[in-house]
C-alpha cells in the first residue's frame, strides 16, 4: 500500500456510462492484477475503489461507470487535477493457478481488470479466452484494447444488440484450464455454477478503509471471517459462501 | 516530559493521539504503514468474550462530512486476542495498549476485563458501554446512569488496571451518566462513540446498511462531541480522552481546550491511513501559533 | 392532486418543501429573491410572547458540513408580527402559513398560540419544544415526555388550528416524547431542531458563540435526523415533517422514504437563498429516476 | 442582491497578508461602495463576506486578508476558477452626506472599500482626504490606487515603520466635513469618539446568511435590533451604540 499524489492525465468517456480514465503517478505499489487503487474526492468523505485496468510505471487506468455522486464528479474532473491515491490494495489474481487456457469472464464495469489479467496471463505463456457480457451494444468497452493483444473476447449482450444474445454463461461452454471472473455477485455467483473447473472472482463491497482496518467489508467464507479488501478483492470459487 | 506529553490514569503519554477503537483493528495494518510507537496508544478493536462476525453488509455508508457504520463488534473474542494479537503486536508496539471492551451483559464486561488484566500490554480498560444490554431489555447501557454505574463497578472490582468508561452520545443528559461513571469508580472517560443514524438508497427505497441503522462518526460529529466534552470534563474531577471527528491537529487542540486530557482519532484513519501521524507532526506548529510552551497547559483552556 | 401534492394535517400542499423556522425570517426577504407561493408553505421566525433582542454575538459559527447558531430567539413579540408581519406577508404569500411558536411556560405557549389562532392566514401552529423550561428547572420541554405532553395539550386546548410540535434531538429517547406529543393530541410532529453543540477559537481560547453553545444544522445532521424521522414516523399515526440537513431533492426524498409527509429546508437557504425553489425544479426528475408517479407514494417507502 | 457564478481572473498576493482578487461575472447589482459580496468556497458551508473594493459592469476586486481556512484557500485560487457569489449585498455609504471635505479612515482590509468611495466621492466634486492605518510597513495596501486618484492618503503605522507611528486617530486633526470609517471595531470605535462632526462607520460580524435572513449578525442600536448584512453593514455614528 502506498499514498501519493496522482495527477489525471487523461479521461475519456467511452460510453453514456462508462469513462476511461488515466492518472500518472508512482505505480510501484501495485504488483498483480485484481488489485484495487483507492481515490480521495473532494467533497467526499470515504475514498472510492477502482480495480486497476492497466498498468506501467508511471501511470494507470481505470474503468468508472457512473453509480452516483462521486463517480459522477471522477468523470467530470478535468485532466490537470491532483488526486490522493492508495494504491497497491487488496489481494490480485493468482496467475499461477491460470493453467495453460484460462478463461476470463467480466460483466459491465468488471471487464476492466480482466485487460491487465489477460497481458500478465500472455506474458506468462497461457492462452487466455475471453468472455465480456454488457447490457446492450451501447455499453461496450474495453473491446479494441483486447483485439490490440490479440485476443478475440466472445461478447454477450442481454438484448442481443451485439454478439450472443444473453447472459456471460450462456458463453461458457468453452474448455478452459481455469477461470478468472469480475462482475456483479449474481454474474459471479452463476459463473462458479457454471463452471466444472477452478477458478476466482473478484468482489465488490461497501468499503470504509479499504486496507483491512475497520471491518467494513467482511464476509463469511468457509474459512472464517474475511475481508473483502484485504484478504480479497479476489477469492477462490471453492473459499465463497453464496448468501441465499 | 515532552512538549506534547500527557499524563493519562498515571500513565505518561509521550503525546496526546490515540486512534479510536474500531478503526485501527489489532494494529497489524497500521504497523505495515507506519511506526506504531509514534503514537501515544491506541484502542484495540472492541473485543467481546465469544468471537462475533457481527453484522450482515452492507456495513458502511457515506454522510456529508463523516460515514456511518454498522459493523456489529466483529472480533475474535477476548482468548484469541490475548493468543494471537497481543503477541503479534509485541513485536511492533512497545508501549501500553488500551483494551476497548464490549459486552451485552454485566458479566460479559467483567470477564473480558478480568482476562485483559493479566496482560502486562494493557495499560487500561477501555469499557464501551454504547452496546445493547440484554438483560435490561435492551436498550444501551450508556443511556442509563444506573446500568453504567453498574458496569464500572463490576469492572473495577475484577482489575488493577485504570478503568475508561467510554460513553454515549445518544443521551439527554451525557453529565448525569459521567457522574455515575465517576462515583462508581470510573478513572476516566472517553468520549464521545457514533450517533445513532440512518441512510436511505433511492434507488433501492431500502436503507443502505443491512442492519437498518448504524453510528454516525467523522468531522460532521465534532460540534457535538466538542460540546459533551466540555460539558463533561467541568463536571468530573478524572481524565477526559475527547474524540468525535477529530482529523486534524487544529481538532485536536481545539477538543484539549474544550477539556480533554487526550483525543482519539477514529473515522479520519479510514479516510487517510496516516492521519495520526500527519497530526503528531503538525501539532507542535500549532502550539507556537496558540503561543503554548506544552500541550499540558491547552488541557481545559476554554474553561477560563 | 398535482405530482408534488401533499396533505398536511388536512391542508393540501402543493409540494412538501416548506422553508424552517428561523432561516426564513418572515418571508420578507425571500420575497424579493422569488415567489414565495412556488414554496408549499413556510415555517415563519420562532415567536414569543413578549419582543425578544436574543443573544450577544457572536451568534453564528461554522461546523463541518454545517453551521452553529445560538440567535437565542430574536423577535418582535407576537403581537408585532401579527400587526405588522402578516399583513405585509398577506401582499406576497397566498397560501396557508405555518407560525412557529417558543416559550418559556406553558403559558407563554398558549398566550402566543390563542393570538395566532385568531389569525386566518395562519395554517398551522408548528410549536417549538426546546426552549428551556423557566418554571421546571431550565431542562427544554423537549426532553421530558411530561413536559412535552403539558404545552400540547395547553396549547390545543385554545386552538382550532392544527398543532405541530417541533421535537428536539438532545434526546435519549425520541420515540416517547414523540408518542406523549401524540397521546396529547398533537396533529404532527416535526423533527429536529438543532443539534447542542460547540466550537472554541484556538487564538482566543474562547468558545465561539457569544453564549457558548449553540445549535448544529446543516448536512452534518441529516443522517442522525433520517434516523429519528424513521424511528417516530413508525411508531405515531400522526404525519411527521422531517428536517434537519436537507439541501438537494436526493435528500428531500430520503427523507420522505424515512417517514416524512412533508420536509423542511433550514440552514440550506442561509447558504443558498433559492435553495427551495431549486429543490423544488429537481423533485420530479428525481421521481423519474425513482420510478414513483407520484411523491406522496413514496411517504414512508423505506419502512417496506 | 444577485446570485451568480463569477471567474477568478486575478489573484495577487499584495503582501504576507493581504491578496488581491478580480472576479469577473454580472455586476448589476452592485449599486455603491460599502456594499458587499458573499462567496461561497469548496468545502466550506458557509459563505465567505468581502467588501467591494472596486468595480465595474464586468467585475470586481476584493482584498483578502488570510484568517483563516477559508481565506487561506482563497488566496490559493487559480484564476480561472468559478465561484458562486452573491452580489449586491448590504446598504453602502451614503455618499450624499459627504460635504465637500470627507476624511475616509480606513485600517488593515478595512482600507478596501475606501478605494471606491473615494472614486464615487471625487466624482461628485468633493475632495476626500484618506488615513491609512496598518500594522508595519510591510503590510501597506493600495496606496498606489489611492495616489493614481490624486489622492495621497496619510498612513499611520502602529510600529512607525512608514508614515505616522501611531494610531488612525493619530492623524485625525484633520479638519472634515464627515467621515467614512472601515476597520477593527476598536478603531472604528476611536475614529467616532474622535472626530467632533458626524460620520460612517462598516462594521464587521459573523454572518449565517448575509441577506437578512437568518438574525445571526444583530447589533443593538438607538434604534433597536439592527441587522448588520442587511441593515448595515455602513451605520452612522449616531447610531451605534458600543458594547462596554
Ligand atoms: C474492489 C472494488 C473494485 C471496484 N472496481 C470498480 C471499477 O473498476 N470500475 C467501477 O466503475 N466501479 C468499481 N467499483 C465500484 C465503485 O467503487 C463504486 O461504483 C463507487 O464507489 C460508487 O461511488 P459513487 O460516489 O458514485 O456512488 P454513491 O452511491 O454516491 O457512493 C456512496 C458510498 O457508497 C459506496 N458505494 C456505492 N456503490 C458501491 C459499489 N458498487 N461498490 C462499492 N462501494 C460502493 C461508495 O464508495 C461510497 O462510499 C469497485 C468496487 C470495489 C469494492
Ligand atoms: C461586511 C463584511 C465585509 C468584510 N470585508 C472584508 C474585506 O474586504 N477583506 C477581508 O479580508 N475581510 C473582510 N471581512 C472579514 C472576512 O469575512 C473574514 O475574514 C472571513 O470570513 C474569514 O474567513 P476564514 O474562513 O478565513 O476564517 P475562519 O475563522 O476559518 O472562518 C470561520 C467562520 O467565521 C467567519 N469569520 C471569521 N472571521 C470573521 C470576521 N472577521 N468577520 C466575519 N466573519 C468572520 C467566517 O466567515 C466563517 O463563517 C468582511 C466581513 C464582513 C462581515
Ligand atoms: C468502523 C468503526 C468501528 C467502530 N468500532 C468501535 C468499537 O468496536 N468499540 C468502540 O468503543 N467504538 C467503536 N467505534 C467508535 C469510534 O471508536 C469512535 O468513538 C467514533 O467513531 C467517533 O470518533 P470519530 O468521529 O473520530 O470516528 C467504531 C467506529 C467506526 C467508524
Ligand atoms: C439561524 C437559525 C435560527 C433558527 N431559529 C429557529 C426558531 O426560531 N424556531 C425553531 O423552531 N427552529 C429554529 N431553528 C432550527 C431550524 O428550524 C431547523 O430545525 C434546524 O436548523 C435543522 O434543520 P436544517 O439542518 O435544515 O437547518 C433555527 C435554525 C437556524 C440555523
Ligand atoms: S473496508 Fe475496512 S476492512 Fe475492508
Ligand atoms: S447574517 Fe443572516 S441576518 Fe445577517
Amino acid at each position: 500500500m502506498k499514498q501519493s499524489a496522482f495527477t489525471l492525465i487523461e479521461n475519456e468517456a467511452l460510453t453514456a456510462r462508462f469513462s476511461l480514465l488515466r492518472l500518472k503517478g508512482d505505480c510501484s505499489a501495485i504488483e498483480c492484477p485484481g488489485q484495487f487503487v483507492s481515490l480521495s474526492l473532494p467533497g467526499f468523505f470515504l475514498r472510492r475503489p477502482f480495480s486497476v485496468c492497466d498498468w506501467d510505471e508511471q501511470s494507470f487506468s481505470l474503468i468508472v461507470e457512473e453509480a452516483g455522486k462521486g463517480t459522477a464528479l471522477l468523470r467530470r474532473l478535468q485532466p490537470g487535477t491532483e488526486l490522493d491515491v492508495l494504491t497497491g490494495l487488496g489481494k490480485g489474481f493468482d496467475l499461477v493457478k491460470s493453467g495453460d487456457a484460462p478463461l476470463l469472464i467480466g460483466g459491465g464495469s468488471g471487464v476492466s481488470p480482466l485487460l491487465g489479467l489477460a497481458k500478465g496471463l500472455l506474458a506468462q505463456g497461457a492462452s487466455p479466452r475471453v468472455i465480456l457480457g454488457f447490457p446492450s451494444r451501447e455499453d461496450l468497452i474495453l473491446l479494441d484494447e483486447f483485439f490490440r493483444l490479440g485476443l478475440a473476447p466472445t461478447v454477450t449482450t442481454d438484448d442481443g444488440s451485439f454478439g450472443i444474445r444473453g447472459r456471460v454463461t450462456d458463453a461458457m461452454d468453452l474448455p478452459h484450464s481455469f477461470f478468472y471472473a469480475c462482475g456483479p455477485a449474481p454474474m459471479l455467483r452463476a459463473v462458479c455454477e457454471a463452471s466444472p473447473v477452478s477458478g476466482e472472482v473478484s468482489l465488490d463491497a461497501r468499503m470504509g478503509c479499504g486496507f483491512g482496518a475497520c471491518m467494513g467489508c467482511t464476509i463469511q467464507t468457509v474459512n472464517g471471517p474475511r475481508r473483502v479488501c484485504k484478504d480479497g478483492p479476489v477469492f477462490g470459487k471453492e473459499e465463497l459462501r453464496w448468501a441465499d | 516530559m515532552g512538549r506534547l506529553s500527557v499524563s493519562l490514569c498515571g500513565i505518561e503519554l509521550t503525546n496526546p493521539i490515540i486512534p479510536a477503537s474500531g478503526t485501527f483493528g489489532y494494529g497489524h495494518e497500521f504497523s505495515q504503514f507506519y511506526d506504531l510507537d509514534l503514537l501515544g496508544s491506541f484502542s484495540m478493536k472492541g473485543t467481546t468474550l465469544h468471537p462475533r462476525f457481527g453484522n450482515p453488509t452492507p456495513r458502511i455508508a457515506e454522510a456529508p462530512a463523516g460515514m456511518l457504520n454498522a459493523v456489529g463488534l466483529q472480533n475474535p473474542g477476548v482468548d484469541a486476542v490475548i493468543a494471537e494479537e497481543l503477541p503479534r503486536l509485541k513485536k511492533v508496539f512497545h508501549k501500553p495498549v488500551m483494551a476497548n471492551v464490549s459486552g451485552f451483559s454485566v458479566e460479559e464486561y467483567t470477564q473480558v476485563c478480568a482476562r485483559f488484566d493479566a496482560e502486562p500490554q494493557v495499560g487500561w480498560l477501555e469499557v464501551n458501554i454504547s452496546c445493547p444490554n440484554v438483560h435490561g431489555g435492551g436498550m444501551s447501557f450508556g443511556t442509563d446512569p444506573k446500568a453504567a454505574a453498574e458496569v464500572t463497578r463490576a469492572v473495577k472490582a475484577v482489575t488493577a488496571k485504570p478503568v475508561i468508561v467510554k460513553l454515549s452520545p445518544n443521551v439527554t443528559d451525557i453529565v448525569s451518566i459521567a457522574k455515575a461513571c465517576e462515583d462508581a469508580g470510573a478513572d476516566g472517560l472517553s468520549l464521545i462513540n457514533t450517533l445513532l443514524s440512518l441512510r436511505i438508497d433511492l434507488k433501492t427505497r431500502r436503507p443502505i446498511l443491512a442492519n437498518t441503522t448504524g453510528g454516525l462518526s467523522g468531522p460532521a460529529i465534532f460540534p457535538l462531541a466538542l460540546r459533551m466534552v466540555w460539558q463533561v470534563s467541568q463536571a468530573v474531577k478524572i481524565p477526559v480522552i475527547g474524540l468525535g471527528g477529530i482529523s486534524s491537529a487544529e481538532d485536536a487542540a481545539e477538543m484539549m481546550l474544550a477539556g480533554a486530557t487526550a483525543v482519539q482519532v477514529g473515522a479520519a484513519n479510514l479516510r487517510d491511513p496516516f492521519a495520526c501521524p500527519k497530526i503528531i507532526e503538525a501539532l507542535p506548529a500549532v502550539l507556537d501559533r496558540m503561543g503554548a510552551e506544552t500541550i499540558r497547559e491547552i488541557i481545559g483552556g476554554a474553561h477560563g
